[in-house]
C-alpha cells in the first residue's frame, strides 16, 4: 500500500520536476534572447528569409483558417438567427467571438502548427548534425544568430496575420450568411460596428503578439534542445507544438481575464 | 568530380514565373495530398476489413491515443469552458445580468461544435504530429523498407492499428472534453458570476441531433487524423531533416483536415436537416 | 603547441575518457586513433569549448582554456577551428554564403569583399566553380572540401578534423589527405585529426597517439606504430577480426 | 527456397537487371544498368558516392520500382508480380541496410526472429532456438534482451547481418556494412559476411563498400558505378587494363603503408 502510494506520488512528483525544468528552461531562454537584442544588431539576411519564410508560408493557412472561422461560426448561429430574426446577432457573434476568442486561438494553433513546429525541426536539424556546433566554432552565437531573428519575426508576423485574418474572417461570415441566410453583407457590417468591435479588434491584437512571443521562444526552446538523430527530431517537434497549443490556452485565459479586469 | 559544377549562379526565375508558382504551388500540392490520403485511407479499410490489425497493437494505439492525452485534453478544455463561460457571462452582464440560459446555449455549443472540433485540433497535434514523427524516422532510418523486405505490410503494420486506436479514442475524448468543459465553466459561474449549478447544468436545449453531429464529427477527425498523419510520415526523405519536415506537415495536414471537416459537416447537416 | 593534460570525462554512468594527456607541437599533425566510441572524438570537442572535462586541464599556447566561461570561448574558437564528421554545412545557404559567413559576422566586411575572400579560400581547396551551389546539390565529398574551407576562413592556428574521411569513398579521401597535408607544409597549422582510416594514418601523420578503453595506449611516430609489438596496436594497424582487443 | 525456379529458365542467374533506370526529380540516377548476379558469387559493387549503388540495391530489391528497364529475380520480373507473389519472391532475399534498420521497439531477440514469425509456418520454440544460436555465433548472446538503443554501432551492424540471413536467403544485400566502423570492426564483419556465404553453399551476395582492401578477400568480380551507369565490370585482375579513373580507385600500390 504504502509502495504504491510511493510510486503514485513519485511519478506526480517527476511529472512536476520536468515540467519545472521545461518552463524555467523556456524562461531563461526568453531572457537570453531579450539580453541578445542590446544592442539591436540583426543578421540582416536571416531576418529577411525568416520574414518571408514566415510570412509567406503562413499567409495561406491564416487566410483559410480565418474564412472557415468565420463561415461555421455563421453556421452554428444560423439555426437561432433564423428562428428568431435577429439578424444583428450576426455581427456581433463575429465580433465577439471570432474577433476576440475563437480567432485568435485558431489562428495562434495553426501559426503554431505550421510555423512553430518548423522552427523546431528546423533548429533541430541544425543541432542533430552539428550545425549549430559548428556556429559555435565558427565563433558566431547561436542565439544572437539563430533565434533573435525567429523571436522578431514571430512577433511581427503573428500581430499582422491576426489582423489580416480577422479581415478574411468578415469576409468569410459575410459570404455565409448570404448564402445560408440570405443576409446582406451590409447587415453583418453594421451589427460589427454597432458592437464596440474596436475593442474587441484590439484584445484579438494583444492575444495574437502574446501568442507570437509564446511560439518563438517554446518552439526555439524545444528545437535546441533536440537529442538523439532523426527520431529525436520527430520527437521534439510533438513536445513543441503540445506545449505551444497548451500556453495559448493558458495565455488566453490569462490575457482574457486581465483584459477584462482593467 | 568537379567539372559537373555550374560557373556561374542558375537565371533566378522571373518575377511573373515566381508569382504563378507561388499561386499554383498549393494548389497542385493540396490536390496531390488529398490524392495521397485518400489512396491511404483504401489501403487501411483494407487492411482493418481483412482483420490485419493485431489486436494487441490496436490497444496500445488506443492507450497511446486516449489515455495518454488525457492530461493535455483537461487542460486545454479546461481552460477553454472557463474562457468561453467568463467571457460571455461578461458579456451578458453588461446587457441584463439574466444568466438563465447561458449554461444550456454553453452546453449545446460544447457538444456539437467546440468539444469534438478543439479536441481533435489538439488530438491533430499532440497525436497527428507523433505519428508523423515515429513512421517518418522509420522511414528515413529503413526501417520501413525492412518490414517490406520482412513480408510486413507497412499499412497493415504501421497505420491500420493506429486508425482503429484513434477512431475508438477520439469520441470517447470528446465526450470527456464535454464533462470536463461543463465542469470548468459551471465552476467559473458558480465562482465569479453566482450562477446555480442546477441552472448551470441544463440539457434543455440539447437535442438529438446535436449528440448525433458532434460524434458524427469526432468519428471522422479521429479516421482522418492518423490517415493524413501516416501519409505524411511515410513520404518523409532523408536524414533527420527529413522527419522534422513530415512532423510539421502532419501538423498542418491535419489541423487543416479537422477544420476542413468540421465546416463541412456542419454545413452539410445544416443544408440536409437544418441542425 | 596544444596540451591536454590529464583529463577525465564520463556520460553518466560512463566513463569515457580516464586520465588522457597528449603534447601536440607547433606545425605538426596529430592522428587521433581508436575503435568506434573509444572517445576520440570526445577529446577533441574539450579544445572548443563543446564538452568540458570532469577534471583536468587544457592549455592552448600557454594560455589554460579549461574553465573559461562560453563567451569567453569565442575568442579562443577564432583561433582554433574544427572541420566535423559530417561537414555540417549550412543546408539553407549556397556554398559561398557558407564560406563567407565568418567574415561577415567577424570582420563586419562588405557582401561584395566578404565573397571574394571566400571564393580565395574556396579556390584553395579547388572548389572555387561550385560556389553557387547548395550544399545537398554536391557529394559528400566535396562538401567535406567546402567545410575545410569554412574553418579556414579566420585563418585559425589550429585546425581539428573530426573523421574527415569516413565514408568517403577512396578517390575522394585521397584529396582530403592531399589538402590535410599542403594545409600543414604551406600554412603551418598544428592540426589533430581523428581517424580510424589507416590509410591516410600512414601517408599524413607526424604522430600518433591511439586511444584504448579510456586512456593513451601508444603514442609517438608512424614508425613507432609500425614497429610496436603491442598485440593491441598490432590488432588494430593491421585490422585483423580476432585478438586481444576488446569491442 | 521455394521462390526459385528450375535453373536453366533464366541462363543461371538468380538476379538480373536489365537496361535498368531510375529517375528522381533531379535527373536520372540510374541509366542501362545491365547486371548479373550468379548463384554462389560475390559481386562488390564500388563507386563514388552518390552515384546511384544504393539506389541500384533498393531496386534490385523491389523497394524502389524502376523507371525504366527491369529487373529480373528467379526467373521472374518483380514488376509484373502480385503483392502476394513478389511477398514469395522476397522470402528468397535478404537485405543489410546501411543504418542497420532496427526495429527500435522490438528486442534484438524480437528483430531477428521477427523474418521467421512473419512466415507463419514456423513452430515458436524453432524459431528461440535458432536466433539464440545465430546470435551467439556472431558474439551476441548476451544482447537478446537488449533493445537497439543499447548497442553500439558494431553490435547493430552484427544484429542487422544476423536478421537478414537468419531465414538463410538465396541472395542477400549489403548496402556498406561496415561504414564508419574502425578497422578490427569492419573486419569482423567481413568476416561474417564470408561465413554466412559459406553456409548456404550456392547463396549469392551483391556488397557495396568503399573498403577495397576488405572486398578484395571475399569478392571475385566487381561491378563500378559513375553517375548511374556502369564504367567497369570484371575482376581484380581487369582493373590494370580499365581506364585510369577505374585503377585509381582500386588503388593497386596503395597496400603497403604499413610496410
Amino acid at each position: 500500500m504504502i509502495r504504491a502510494l510511493d510510486a503514485t506520488f513519485g511519478a506526480v512528483g517527476r511529472g512536476y520536476l520536468a515540467l519545472a525544468r521545461t518552463v524555467g528552461g523556456i524562461v531563461v531562454l526568453f531572457g537570453r534572447i531579450l539580453r541578445a537584442m542590446v544592442p539591436p544588431r540583426f543578421d540582416r539576411d536571416e531576418t529577411w528569409r525568416n520574414l518571408y519564410d514566415v510570412g509567406v508560408k503562413s499567409f495561406p493557412i491564416v487566410v483559410v483558417t480565418a474564412l472557415f472561422v468565420g463561415a461555421i461560426m455563421v453556421i452554428q448561429s444560423a439555426f437561432y438567427v433564423k428562428r428568431t430574426g435577429a439578424t444583428g446577432l450576426l455581427g456581433y457573434g463575429v465580433g465577439f467571438s471570432v474577433f476576440a476568442e475563437i480567432g485568435p486561438i485558431l489562428i495562434g494553433l495553426m501559426f503554431s502548427g505550421r510555423v512553430g513546429a518548423n522552427t523546431t525541426a528546423q533548429l533541430g536539424t541544425m543541432v542533430v548534425t552539428e550545425q549549430v556546433d559548428a556556429l559555435r566554432t565558427l565563433a558566431i552565437d547561436p542565439i544572437r544568430y539563430l533565434v533573435v531573428p525567429r523571436f522578431v519575426t514571430m512577433l511581427l508576423m503573428m500581430t499582422l496575420l491576426m489582423v489580416l485574418g480577422d479581415a478574411f474572417a468578415v469576409l468569410g461570415a459575410a459570404g455565409t450568411a448570404d448564402a445560408m441566410l440570405g443576409v446582406d453583407w451590409r447587415v453583418l457590417v453594421q451589427g460589427l460596428l454597432e458592437a464596440h468591435f474596436l475593442d474587441e479588434f484590439f484584445m484579438g491584437v494583444v492575444k495574437a503578439s502574446c501568442f507570437g512571443v509564446s511560439i518563438s521562444v517554446i518552439s526555439c526552446f524545444y528545437g535546441l534542445n533536440v537529442r538523439g538523430g532523426a527520431v529525436g527530431v520527430g520527437r521534439a517537434v510533438n513536445a513543441s507544438v503540445v506545449a505551444n497549443a497548451a500556453a495559448i490556452f493558458v495565455l488566453d485565459f490569462v490575457i482574457g481575464t486581465l483584459y477584462t479586469v482593467m | 568530380m568537379v567539372n559537373d559544377v555550374h560557373v556561374a549562379p542558375p537565371a533566378p526565375p522571373r518575377w511573373y514565373e515566381s508569382l504563378f508558382i507561388a499561386v499554383g504551388a498549393p494548389f497542385t500540392a493540396v490536390g496531390r495530398e488529398l490524392r495521397g490520403d485518400v489512396a491511404l485511407a483504401f489501403a487501411a479499410l483494407g487492411a482493418i476489413f481483412r482483420g490485419a490489425a493485431g489486436r494487441r497493437a490496436v490497444v496500445q494505439q488506443a492507450y497511446a491515443v486516449g489515455n495518454r492525452s488525457l492530461f493535455f485534453i483537461t487542460a486545454t478544455l479546461g481552460f477553454l469552458g472557463l474562457i468561453s463561460v467568463y467571457q460571455v457571462a461578461t458579456q451578458i452582464q453588461q446587457i441584463l445580468p439574466d444568466f438563465s440560459m447561458l449554461g444550456a446555449a454553453f452546453i449545446q455549443l460544447m457538444i456539437r461544435e467546440f468539444a469534438p472540433t478543439i479536441t481533435g485540433l489538439m488530438i491533430a497535434t499532440r497525436v497527428g504530429s507523433g505519428i508523423a514523427a515515429e513512421i517518418g524516422s522509420m522511414v528515413v532510418t529503413e526501417q520501413v523498407d525492412a518490414l517490406r523486405m520482412c513480408n510486413a505490410d507497412p499499412v497493415e503494420y504501421l497505420v491500420a492499428p493506429r486508425v482503429l486506436g484513434s477512431v475508438v479514442m477520439v469520441p470517447m475524448l470528446s465526450i470527456y472534453a464535454v464533462l470536463v468543459a461543463t465542469l470548468a465553466g459551471m465552476a467559473l459561474g458558480h465562482a465569479v458570476f453566482d450562477i446555480p449549478t442546477q441552472t448551470f447544468l441544463s440539457l434543455r436545449l440539447v437535442k438529438g441531433p446535436d449528440i448525433v453531429l458532434g460524434l458524427v464529427k469526432a468519428v471522422s477527425y479521429g479516421f482522418w487524423i492518423p490517415i493524413v498523419a501516416a501519409h505524411a510520415g511515410l513520404s518523409a526523405t532523408g536524414g533527420s531533416a527529413g522527419v522534422g519536415w513530415a512532423t510539421t506537415r502532419a501538423v498542418v495536414a491535419t489541423s487543416f483536415a479537422v477544420v476542413l471537416l468540421d465546416f463541412v459537416i456542419s454545413g452539410a447537416s445544416y443544408v440536409i436537416f437544418s441542425v | 603547441m596544444i596540451e591536454f593534460i590529464d583529463i577525465h570525462k564520463r556520460f553518466g554512468e560512463k566513463r569515457v575518457l580516464e586520465g588522457v594527456s597528449i603534447t601536440v607541437e607547433a606545425g605538426r599533425v596529430l592522428y587521433l586513433i581508436g575503435t568506434s566510441g573509444a572517445g576520440k572524438s570526445v577529446l577533441v570537442k574539450h579544445l572548443v569549448g563543446l564538452l568540458r572535462p570532469d577534471s583536468g586541464r587544457i592549455v592552448l599556447d600557454g594560455q589554460d582554456i579549461t574553465g573559461l566561461s562560453e563567451a569567453a570561448f569565442y575568442a579562443v574558437r577564432r583561433k582554433c577551428a574544427m572541420v566535423f564528421q559530417h561537414s555540417t554545412l549550412f543546408d539553407s545557404m549556397t556554398v559561398l554564403d557558407n564560406v563567407a559567413l565568418p567574415y561577415r559576422k567577424h570582420a563586419r566586411m562588405k557582401r561584395a569583399e566578404a565573397n571574394e575572400r571566400a571564393l580565395e579560400k574556396l579556390a584553395l581547396v579547388g572548389m572555387r566553380e561550385a560556389a553557387w551551389r547548395l550544399p545537398a546539390e554536391i557529394g559528400a565529398g566535396l562538401q567535406k572540401r567546402v567545410a575545410i574551407a569554412r574553418a579556414l576562413t579566420l585563418d585559425p592556428q589550429f585546425v581539428i578534423f573530426d573523421e574527415p574521411t569516413t565514408g568517403l569513398d577512396p578517390l575522394a579521401a585521397k584529396h582530403v589527405d592531399d589538402l590535410i597535408r599542403s594545409l600543414r607544409n604551406d600554412t603551418g597549422v598544428t592540426a589533430i585529426v581523428v581517424s580510424h582510416d589507416i590509410r591516410s594514418i600512414f601517408t599524413v601523420a607526424d604522430r600518433i597517439a591511439m586511444i584504448y578503453q579510456g586512456g593513451i595506449r601508444l603514442d609517438g611516430t608512424p614508425d613507432d606504430f609500425r614497429r610496436s609489438d603491442d598485440p593491441v596496436v598490432r590488432q588494430f594497424i593491421t585490422g585483423r577480426p580476432d585478438g586481444p582487443m576488446v569491442i | 527456397m521455394s521462390a526459385a525456379a528450375a535453373p536453366g529458365a533464366h541462363d543461371g542467374a538468380v538476379l538480373r537487371a536489365e537496361g535498368l533506370g531510375k529517375r528522381f526529380a533531379g535527373g536520372w540516377v540510374l541509366e542501362g544498368v545491365d547486371l548479373a548476379l550468379h548463384p554462389g558469387e560475390i559481386v562488390g559493387l564500388v563507386g563514388q558516392g552518390g552515384h546511384g549503388k544504393s539506389v541500384l540495391l533498393k531496386c534490385l530489391a523491389g523497394l524502389l520500382a524502376p523507371d525504366a528497364g527491369r529487373v529480373v529475380a528467379f526467373g521472374e520480373d518483380l514488376a509484373t508480380l502480385s503483392s502476394v507473389r513478389l511477398a514469395k519472391v522476397r522470402e528468397a532475399y535478404g537485405y543489410v541496410f546501411q543504418n542497420y534498420a532496427l526495429f527500435d521497439f522490438m528486442t534484438v531477440a524480437d528483430n531477428v526472429a521477427f523474418p521467421l514469425r512473419q512466415r507463419g509456418d514456423a513452430d515458436e520454440r524453432a524459431v528461440k532456438a535458432l536466433v539464440r544460436e545465430r546470435l551467439a555465433e556472431v558474439g551476441l548472446a548476451a544482447a537478446v534482451g537488449l533493445y537497439p538503443r543499447e548497442l553500439s554501432g558494431g553490435m547493430k551492424k552484427r544484429v542487422g547481418l544476423v536478421r537478414a540471413t537468419v531465414t538463410d536467403p538465396d541472395v542477400i544485400l549489403y548496402d556498406d556494412p561496415s561504414a564508419g566502423l574502425d578497422p578490427v570492426t569492419s573486419s569482423k564483419i567481413f568476416e561474417l559476411i564470408a561465413r554466412m556465404q559459406e553456409r548456404r553453399a550456392g547463396s549469392a551476395a551483391i556488397v557495396v563498400s568503399h573498403d577495397i582492401d576488405r572486398m578484395r578477400a571475399i569478392c571475385a568480380r566487381y561491378v563500378m558505378l559513375e553517375r548511374g551507369r556502369v564504367v567497369f565490370e570484371g575482376g581484380e585482375e581487369d582493373v590494370a587494363g580499365a581506364p585510369r579513373a577505374v585503377s585509381d580507385f582500386f588503388d593497386l600500390d596503395g597496400a603497403g603503408v604499413l610496410a
